[in-house]
């Protein structure tokens, strides 16, 4: 398992946001976290980062205890984060929020003429600020500057959110590049659709509790208990 | 013999002891030495060092030192040594209160000695007043110190700002011009010294036509700078203190104002010019005293000042040292003359004494005035020295006046001392 | 037209002093920017920094080193160049201790980032005093940038116009610094969002560390380059600070023009007071900062930010 | 509180046995009365006013002006300083009371500094740098005798009763209705607005209140001193009150800002001698402090107090919280 | 008032780059009419300019050429703080662009309307975990009903979301190629090679 | 007529329009719900409703009065209270203190300078009781910072109930509590039902759904449908979702 988050309380203040969740991710696998609004996707994410620390519980990432390592390391170890509200700096142009980015780790580094290849888009923009991209040009630059950090995991929330549905594919291919490499992938999705079709394993998590999780396909395949757990 | 109790060494004693058992106080003994003539005469020197007055808090206590050890060196007086204790009065009036109660009742100190700033000296005076303690404000120019604020114990040994003015403003009016401009501190001292200047130069047809005050810790002179310069004046008659004068001259000469219009810089400490050059001095000034008067003995004075604090910053004695140095002496002589550290027979003893030109290193003669307590004394004018013959002759010294000429006549209807039977005795 | 003539001094006056504040102002915003503390000792170190010039430039300073003597023995405009650049790192390296003091009230009330520095300010003016003594010094500078230059029938400073120049000088080069290189896109990314900053394995510790000895550093330059101004005292601090909260209050918090405009609006206004109220003229920043703080809390070009509480 | 009245009760009859003499004590007892009142803005209100010394001068000097022209009544002088200090702070508290922390701190700031330049500049009034000289120790009027405390002993035992009285007062204030509201605007200003509170009226009243103890001790400093002198009122004496009241704990104890006080005062008298620089020693010690035991003296105090504690009942820990006034 | 709702007349905006040797680095044009109220589906490529055109409907962003006219006001002639009164733009807090304003607002006529005409909701959220799609879908008809226009921009990269565009969607323009063009339907706009592109994988569950 | 009303509310903050129109009407003695997703302006309309924020535009009336950009201090003494969505307590004051400032009765003592707060036996008497209605008997003593959480969230209530509302307005009330503590918490809410009018913003759509007389959606916010549980719940796209398979 290159990530183990084992039974993590997490509060904002001394508002309890989650409540014993454990969960796992193996190399190479794409996990997905879904559940409806506020039921504690994001502030999974952000307690695996550090940002948030859970105050009990453990997070183990690639054989190391990181519950109580500060963020920057975490990040270092190899965890990339796309925030699901982008959190790219106006002010700088897009070279410069990359370039603030890129750092090795022990996992695939990734080159900017890799990660252009892959969003062609980003190279005609990298000298404009940031606050004058599009909403979907902005995700296209948290993608790209999480693969920049070269990341053994990343973290995805809401990638689809804003992107066309040709760019969503885009994403869903390097998410499956991503594993095919053998790196690990964690995304959170509202549309439970998109992450079905790239996830191999689910978490649905509601009122910060895990509700139920089981194998991707056994939710794609039985239409019954996708509604149950996920709407329409 | 050099007995130098400072304070370090007689708190640190206390200190220790006080944790031990019931300790009796220093004072305890002071009693029974009381008794006894070998007793020191201790003295408390209460100069600045620290606040913005510190250096010249200093050099007035290296004077004030130096004349102690002398005095022990010739037996002392009455046959009894002196020693001293100092404390920082921190340039800050309620502070010096603390310290002055203190020394008074907690190391009975028989006389208390220095100060720079007038309210420090205030604030000294009325504690010393209250228990009669004979107290000498060695440098506090602030006309008031001898006006409106004299009191029956206290002792002003420097030329005032109203004493400088006078010396100085007749002359200027006639050499340099009518038209005048004030340039005045906003405080005390600047104001009352502004005001004699004013007086003294519109009595010789000057024509003041602005007064600028200047805030206390003003860093930036130039809008006042460019202001005289577009105003043309001929004589800027400048009371402005301290550091803000420090900052001032430096600005003053960068700006290239230093030669016109003509400055009348009321009055010069000498540890507020040394150090920066003789360059730095510009205008006509007041001082009660220069390392390099042609008298006897001034030279010698230089050498042992030279010889006793060979680290100072300031290599020969001003003005600053000078007053501490030779109050102290006088206060040694006046003891003597009394025969006894009686407070009253001191005051007796001080009151309207003649000290002659040739003790006081003056061209003048100089005496303490009954009135107001105040040395009256020879001022000399002077200005920033184009010949000098060595790297500390700042100063030419253009002329000087005597004592009665420079006199302040308003301190005889500003001032009223205590009665002396008012006075609380002491002997120490 | 006399009027105007007249004036034109104390404009010039005005926009001297103003860039200098704005370089003041300038290192005081990157540290809120980043660590949201304002910084009290922030003229204490612009204190500092005056005085580390003078223990460079004069052996008065009281520098006892032989490898001070080296320095001495230099041209005195050479040397002043070398003092321009190794004071403010040694002030810098003081700005970086109180950093690591400051570090256990983040998180905490603002309030006591405040009392701290507040504390570190008053420590600061008394090591000063300790060390170089109460009294006004003077740093002595190369003849070529002091004097006086005539403008027509006025005379005015040569040294403003090269202290003007210098501050312009600075603040282009914190801008390009800002601008052009990658520390400049950490800092500024990290006074945005320094959760995503960490999150892109920066390491925020060294980074408020670093932008804390850089702001420091920056006052220290401009105490270098005020001294000849204002002198140099212990307490000079106090007169550094004041200006610098109001300029970032009035300009914005994060706003660099904002910060330079302000600045330059509050140099005009005391070097005005200065030549027209002379005896008003030290109230007088307080008096704007009571009418900054009381009309216009949020500033002119400003965000919200850490100070409105 | 029963050491603290006992140490100062006795004061006079011991204190020359130790080093030190009684007029050191009246100084002490007074900056307590300051600080004591400089508290209740600061550690119960939660407001840091970084120029309080402004109001403390403002005493200082109305005490000696309704000496020399209103009465020579010793209790109508201490009046009109308390009534004059209050009134400058009312007016100030109009301008500040709608800010919090920073904002707050730093228009105490600005308005203390104008009151220092305002009276050194006004000498007509102040006797600018020469201070307002010849302040007398007005005899205490009971009515049926009068007393004298010229001298420094009686004047240390009305000190005394003015600490005693003013300890009372602020005593009953903290634990009036009024002074719960106070400590509830300081924890939490919103909600105490929600429960129908005049938030910036409470505010204002408080700072105003202890505007008027610093005038009151301004008042019997300037007895003390025999003058009144602006130095007290720069930027560096109002620091010091802040100092002095967060190293002695005032945010977790009425009673700490004494010990602040005579920390200050007895490590000033005594460490004095060994070194100069006391005050720096003093400025790191106040820096350790808000790094490492906001809650000061007092707040170690209390920790080893209840450390001890422990396994009492929350109603006995209750009972000792409302005993402590916190 | 017969006037239409909203007008894009012939609008365009080009941003170019370099001074002298000018280079259009994004172009997008319009020219389309709003006669009444209806639910107006908007798809596109990012950076194709959608947002860029709501930007200029609600006339936060000035046109390069052309005109919008809001029920037969020129947006871009309306007090600033008024131009909400007639499109409202709802948006992600971080798509927040602010532009320069060359008129002071006095100079601007006011925009009679007290309740915006055009809604212009840019990617809302559809989550169907949460009950909220039914309540906005009913928001959106209730506009639609008290005559306003509404548009709903979406990237169709679920096929609920085709569901929902199809549910309520009258009309549906679609940006790229630095051009907007309307179609009457899905299937219509199905036909546009562009589209199909665009939609990628979707298109098979479609 | 509605005890309290709101009557084309607009709100903005500079540039950004935060409310818009809003209009709600809250009857006597019922509890009405306040949905909507995060940053839809819940929060924001409660603070106008509360006099926290002034609107730009629209009326807030209170029996028959209007009550708009009061300051809040004025319009919580006529009988308006709130509790908070993070928690707002007096942390260094005892459970009892925290009730016991609320009280009216102690409001109305503020300006006592002398009197002993602690002092008067009916104030104490009334805090106790208080405390016993939200279920906080016997825990007055203790520090609110020392309570636990639920307890802490009771305290919350139980100090704006102290205020002697007429109107109760309670900001996610539910927000960072386990399932257990939300059972009691709907108990305690279900008592006060009918004795006061409640209005709550709620996340938790199961509470929200099991507890209001009506609800309120909000969103970009507008007020975007109303109506009875029942009502919201016909929608077919709300019936696919967690909330259709609510009981």
């Amino acid at each position: 398992m290159i990530l183990d988050v084992t039974a993590i309380d997490t509060y904002y203040g001394e508002t309890q946001a989650l409540f014993g969740v454990s969960l796992s991710v193996d190399a190479g696998e794409v996990v997905a976290l879904l559940g409806p609004n506020g039921a504690g996707k994001t502030t999974t994410l952000r307690s695996i980062l550090g940002l948030t620390r859970p105050r009990r519980g453990a997070i183990r990432f690639d054989g190391a205890d990181v519950s109580r390592k500060p963020t920057h390391d975490i990040a270092r170890m190899g965890v990339g984060w796309v925030p699901d509200d982008r959190r790219i700096c106006p002010t700088l142009t897009v070279a410069r929020n990359l370039s603030i980015a890129l750092k090795r780790t022990r996992f695939r580094p990734w080159s900017m003429k890799e990660v252009f290849g892959i969003f062609s888009p980003l190279e005609y923009l990298v000298e404009r600020e940031a606050e004058n991209l599009s909403g979907g040009e902005m995700q296209m630059v948290a993608i790209a500057r999480a693969l920049l950090g070269s990341p053994g995991l990343v973290l995805f929330d809401e990638p689809s959110q804003g992107l066309a549905p040709k760019i969503v594919q885009d994403v869903l291919a390097i998410i499956r590049r991503l594993k095919d490499e053998g790196l690990s992938v964690i995304i959170v999705e509202q549309n439970a659709e998109t992450a079905l079709s790239v996830a191999d394993r689910v978490y649905v998590l509601d009122r910060g509790t895990v509700a139920w999780s089981g194998l991707a396909a056994a939710l794609r395949d039985d239409a019954g208990k996708r509604r149950d757990l996920l709407g329409a | 013999m050099k007995i130098k109790i400072t304070r370090r060494a007689l708190l640190a004693g206390t200190a220790a002891t006080a944790g031990v058992t019931a300790f009796a106080g220093p004072w305890k003994h002071n009693r029974v030495w009381a008794q006894r003539t070998d007793k020191p005469i201790l003295i408390g020197l209460t100069h600045d060092a620290s606040g913005q007055f510190a250096n010249s808090g200093q050099d007035e206590q290296r004077g004030t030192i130096m004349a102690i050890e002398e005095i022990n060196a010739k037996g002392g007086v009455l046959g009894r040594k002196l020693s001293y204790i100092v404390a920082d009065t921190e340039t800050t009036p309620s502070t010096a209160t603390r310290i002055a109660e203190r020394m008074i009742n907690r190391n009975e100190v028989a006389f208390i000695v220095g100060a720079i700033q007038s309210g420090v000296a205030n604030a000294i005076g009325q504690v010393a007043q209250k228990y009669g303690v004979v107290y000498f404000n060695t440098n506090s120019s602030s006309p008031t110190e001898a006006g409106k604020d004299c009191q029956r114990v206290k002792f002003v040994w420097d030329g005032t700002g109203a004493n400088f003015a006078n010396a100085a403003a007749a002359n200027a009016v006639k050499t340099f011009g009518k038209k005048w401009l004030l340039l005045t501190n906003d405080y005390v001292w600047g104001h009352n010294t502004s005001k004699a200047t004013r007086t003294t130069a519109v009595q010789y047809g000057a024509d003041v036509f602005d007064e600028i005050l200047v805030p206390v810790g003003t860093r930036d002179f130039s809008p006042i700078l460019l202001k005289i310069q577009q105003a043309k004046p001929d004589v800027v008659a400048a009371a402005v203190g301290g550091d803000d004068f420090k900052v001032m001259r430096q600005q003053t000469v960068d700006m290239k104002l230093d030669r016109k219009p003509a400055w009348l810089n009321n009055q010069q400490d000498w540890p507020d010019v040394y150090g920066l050059g003789i360059d730095s001095v510009f205008g006509v000034f007041g001082t009660t005293w220069y390392h390099k008067l042609d008298l006897p003995g001034v030279e010698d004075l230089v050498k042992k000042y030279q010889a006793r604090w060979p680290d100072t910053r300031i290599d020969v004695p001003g003005n600053v040292f000078y007053n501490g140095y030779m109050a102290m002496h006088e206060l040694a002589k006046a003891i003597e003359r009394a025969g006894s550290t009686n407070n009253l027979k001191v005051i007796r003893a001080l009151e309207g004494h003649k000290m002659s030109a040739r003790d006081r290193l003056q061209h003048g003669d100089a005496y303490i005035d009954p009135v107001s307590h105040h040395v009256q004394q020879t001022i000399y004018m002077a200005m920033g020295n184009d010949k000098p013959v060595d790297k500390t002759d700042y100063f030419k010294i253009l002329s000087w006046v005597g004592a009665d000429d420079a006199k302040d006549k308003n301190e005889a209807t500003d001032c009223k001392l205590q009665p002396l039977d008012k006075t609380p005795s002491y002997e120490m | 037209m006399d009027f105007l003539l007249y004036l034109l001094p104390h404009l010039l006056n005005g926009v001297a002093l103003g860039l200098l504040f704005a370089l003041i102002a300038l290192g005081f915003m990157l540290i809120i920017g980043v660590m949201e503390v304002i910084n009290l000792a922030h003229g204490s170190l612009f204190a500092l920094g005056a005085y580390f010039a003078l223990s460079l430039m004069t052996p008065d300073g009281g520098l006892k080193l032989g490898i001070a003597q080296l320095l001495f023995d230099l041209p005195i405009g050479w040397r002043y160049v070398i003092v321009l650049i190794l004071a403010p790192i040694g002030v810098a390296v003081v700005g970086m201790g109180l950093e690591v003091c400051l570090r256990r009230t983040y998180g905490k009330d603002p309030l006591y980032g405040l009392l701290l520095t507040f504390g570190a300010a008053l420590v600061l003016e008394e090591l000063i005093r300790l060390t170089w003594g109460p009294t006004e010094r003077f740093i002595p500078m190369p003849p070529s940038i002091t004097g006086a230059v005539f403008i027509g029938d006025l005379i005015y400073s040569k040294y403003r116009f090269f202290a003007s120049g210098f501050a312009i000088l600075m603040i282009g080069l914190l801008w390009l610094f800002l601008e052009k290189t990658p520390y400049g896109a950490l800092i500024k990314a990290g006074a945005h969002d320094s959760e995503m900053v960490r999150a892109l394995g920066v390491n925020l510790t060294r980074l408020r560390l670093f932008v804390f000895g850089f702001g420091t550093a920056l006052a220290a330059i401009a105490g270098i380059v005020m001294a000849p101004i204002w002198g140099v005292r212990p307490h000079v601090g106090v007169d550094a600070v004041v200006p610098a909260f109001v300029i970032i209050v009035l300009g914005g918090v994060g706003s660099f023009w904002g910060a330079v405009i302000a600045g330059l609006l509050v140099g005009m206004v005391v070097g005005l007071t200065g030549a027209y109220a002379t005896d008003w003229s030290l109230i007088a920043m307080y008096i704007l900062l009571i009418l900054v703080v009381t009309f216009r809390a949020r500033g002119l070009l400003g965000k919200k930010s850490v100070l409105e509480l | 509180m029963l050491v603290a009245f006992a140490i100062f009760g006795t004061l006079p009859f011991w204190i020359s046995e130790i080093g030190l003499y009684p007029y050191l004590g009246a100084e002490v007892l007074i900056f307590c009365i300051y600080a004591l009142g400089y508290n209740v803005l600061l550690g119960y209100g939660g407001l840091p006013s970084f120029g309080h010394g402004a109001y403390f001068g403002i005493g200082a000097y109305a005490f000696g002006l309704a000496q020399f022209n209103l009465s020579s009544s010793l209790w109508l002088c201490l009046v009109a300083a308390i009534l004059a200090a209050a009134f400058f702070g009312a007016i100030v508290s109009l301008f500040i009371s709608h800010r919090r922390g920073i904002y707050f701190a730093l228009m105490t700031i600005a308005f203390g500094q104008m009151f220092f330049f305002i009276a050194s500049k006004w000498t007509s009034v102040t006797k600018g740098e020469d201070g307002l000289l010849n302040i007398l120790r007005l005899p205490a009027d009971f009515g049926f005798a009068a007393y004298p405390i010229q001298r420094n002993i009686p004047f240390y035992w009305f000190v005394f009763g003015c600490f005693v009285v003013t300890i009372i007062v602020l005593w009953r204030v903290v634990n009036s209705p009024f002074g719960k509201v106070v400590q509830a605007i300081k924890q939490n200003e919103a909600r105490t607005a929600f429960l129908g509170y005049n938030v910036v009226l409470y505010k204002a009243a408080v700072f105003t209140l202890s505007c008027a103890v610093a005038g009151f001790a301004g008042a019997l400093f300037a007895m003390a001193q025999g003058g009144a002198f602006v130095q007290v009122m720069n930027l560096q004496w109002s620091g010091v009150v802040v100092l002095m009241v967060l190293i002695g704990g005032g945010f977790v104890s009425f009673w700490g800002p004494v010990l602040g006080v005579v920390l200050y005062f007895v490590a000033r008298d005594l460490l004095g001698v060994y070194t100069d620089t006391w005050q720096l020693w003093f400025g790191l010690l106040f820096m350790l402090v808000v790094m490492f035991k906001p809650e000061g003296l007092a707040g170690i105090w209390q920790g080893i107090v209840y450390r001890k504690q422990k396994p009492r009942s929350s109603a006995s820990l209750h009972l000792l919280v409302m005993l402590r006034g916190r | 008032m017969a006037e239409p709702l909203l007008i894009l007349d012939r609008v365009e905006k080009a941003y170019t780059r370099g001074l002298i040797n000018k280079q259009v680095t994004f172009r997008v044009r319009a020219d389309l009419t709003f006669g009444q109220s209806a639910i107006v589906g908007m798809m596109g490529p990012n950076g194709a300019g959608k947002t860029t055109l709501f930007e200029m409907m609600t006339g936060s962003n000035v046109p390069t050429a052309g005109r919008v006219l809001c029920s037969g006001k020129d947006i871009h002639q309306v007090k600033y703080r008024e131009r909400d009164r007639l499109a409202i733009h709802y948006h992600q807090s971080y798509q927040v662009r602010h532009f320069r304003r060359r008129k002071p607002s006095f100079m601007l006529e006011s925009a009679g309307s007290d309740y915006p005409l055009v809604h212009l909701f840019d990617e809302p959220q559809f989550n169907t975990q949460d009950g909220y799609i039914g309540f906005m879908l009913d928001f959106f008809r209730k506009l639609r009903s008290e005559n306003r226009l509404v548009f709903i921009c979406l990237h169709p990269t679920a096929k609920y979301h085709l569901d929902i565009l199809k549910e309520v969607c009258e009309r549906f323009v679609f940006v790229a190629g630095g051009e907007a063009k309307e179609a009457p339907s899905l299937d219509a706009l199905k036909e546009d090679t562009r589209f199909r592109s665009y939609l990628g994988d979707v298109m098979a569950v479609a | 007529m509605a005890l309290f009303e709101a009557q084309g509310l607009h709100m903005r903050f500079g540039d950004r329009v935060v409310l818009e129109d809003i209009s709600l009407d809250f009857p006597e003695g019922r509890l009405s719900g306040i949905m909507g997703p995060n940053g839809a302006g819940k929060t924001t309309c409660f603070n106008v409703l509360t006099g926290r924020y002034k609107p730009t535009r629209g009326r807030v009336v209170f029996d028959g009065e209007d009550i708009t950009g009061l300051p809040p201090r004025t319009i919580a003494r006529k009988g308006v209270s709130r509790s908070f969505q993070l928690m707002n307590l007096f942390n260094d004051f005892t459970a009892e203190e925290n009730v016991l400032v609320a009280l009216p009765a102690m409001r109305q003592r503020g300006f006592d300078l002398i009197g002993d707060a602690m002092g008067d036996r009916d104030l104490r008497e009334r805090a106790e009781a208080v405390l016993e209605r939200v279920g906080l008997a016997g825990k007055g003593p203790e520090l609110a910072k020392n309570l636990s959480y639920g307890d802490r969230r009771a305290l919350e209530i139980g100090v704006a109930l102290a205020a002697e509302p007429r109107v109760l307005f309670l900001d996610e009330p539910t927000s960072g509590l386990g399932t257990d503590a939300i059972a009691r918490l709907g108990h305690l809410i279900r008592k006060l039902k009918g004795e006061i009018t409640i209005v709550a913003i709620e996340h938790d759509m199961e509470f929200l759904f099991g507890l209001a007389d009506s609800i309120a959606v909000i969103h970009w916010g507008q007020v975007i449908r109303r109506g009875t549980p029942a009502e919201l719940r016909a929608n077919p796209w709300v019936q696919n979702s967690n909330l259709g398979r609510l009981k």
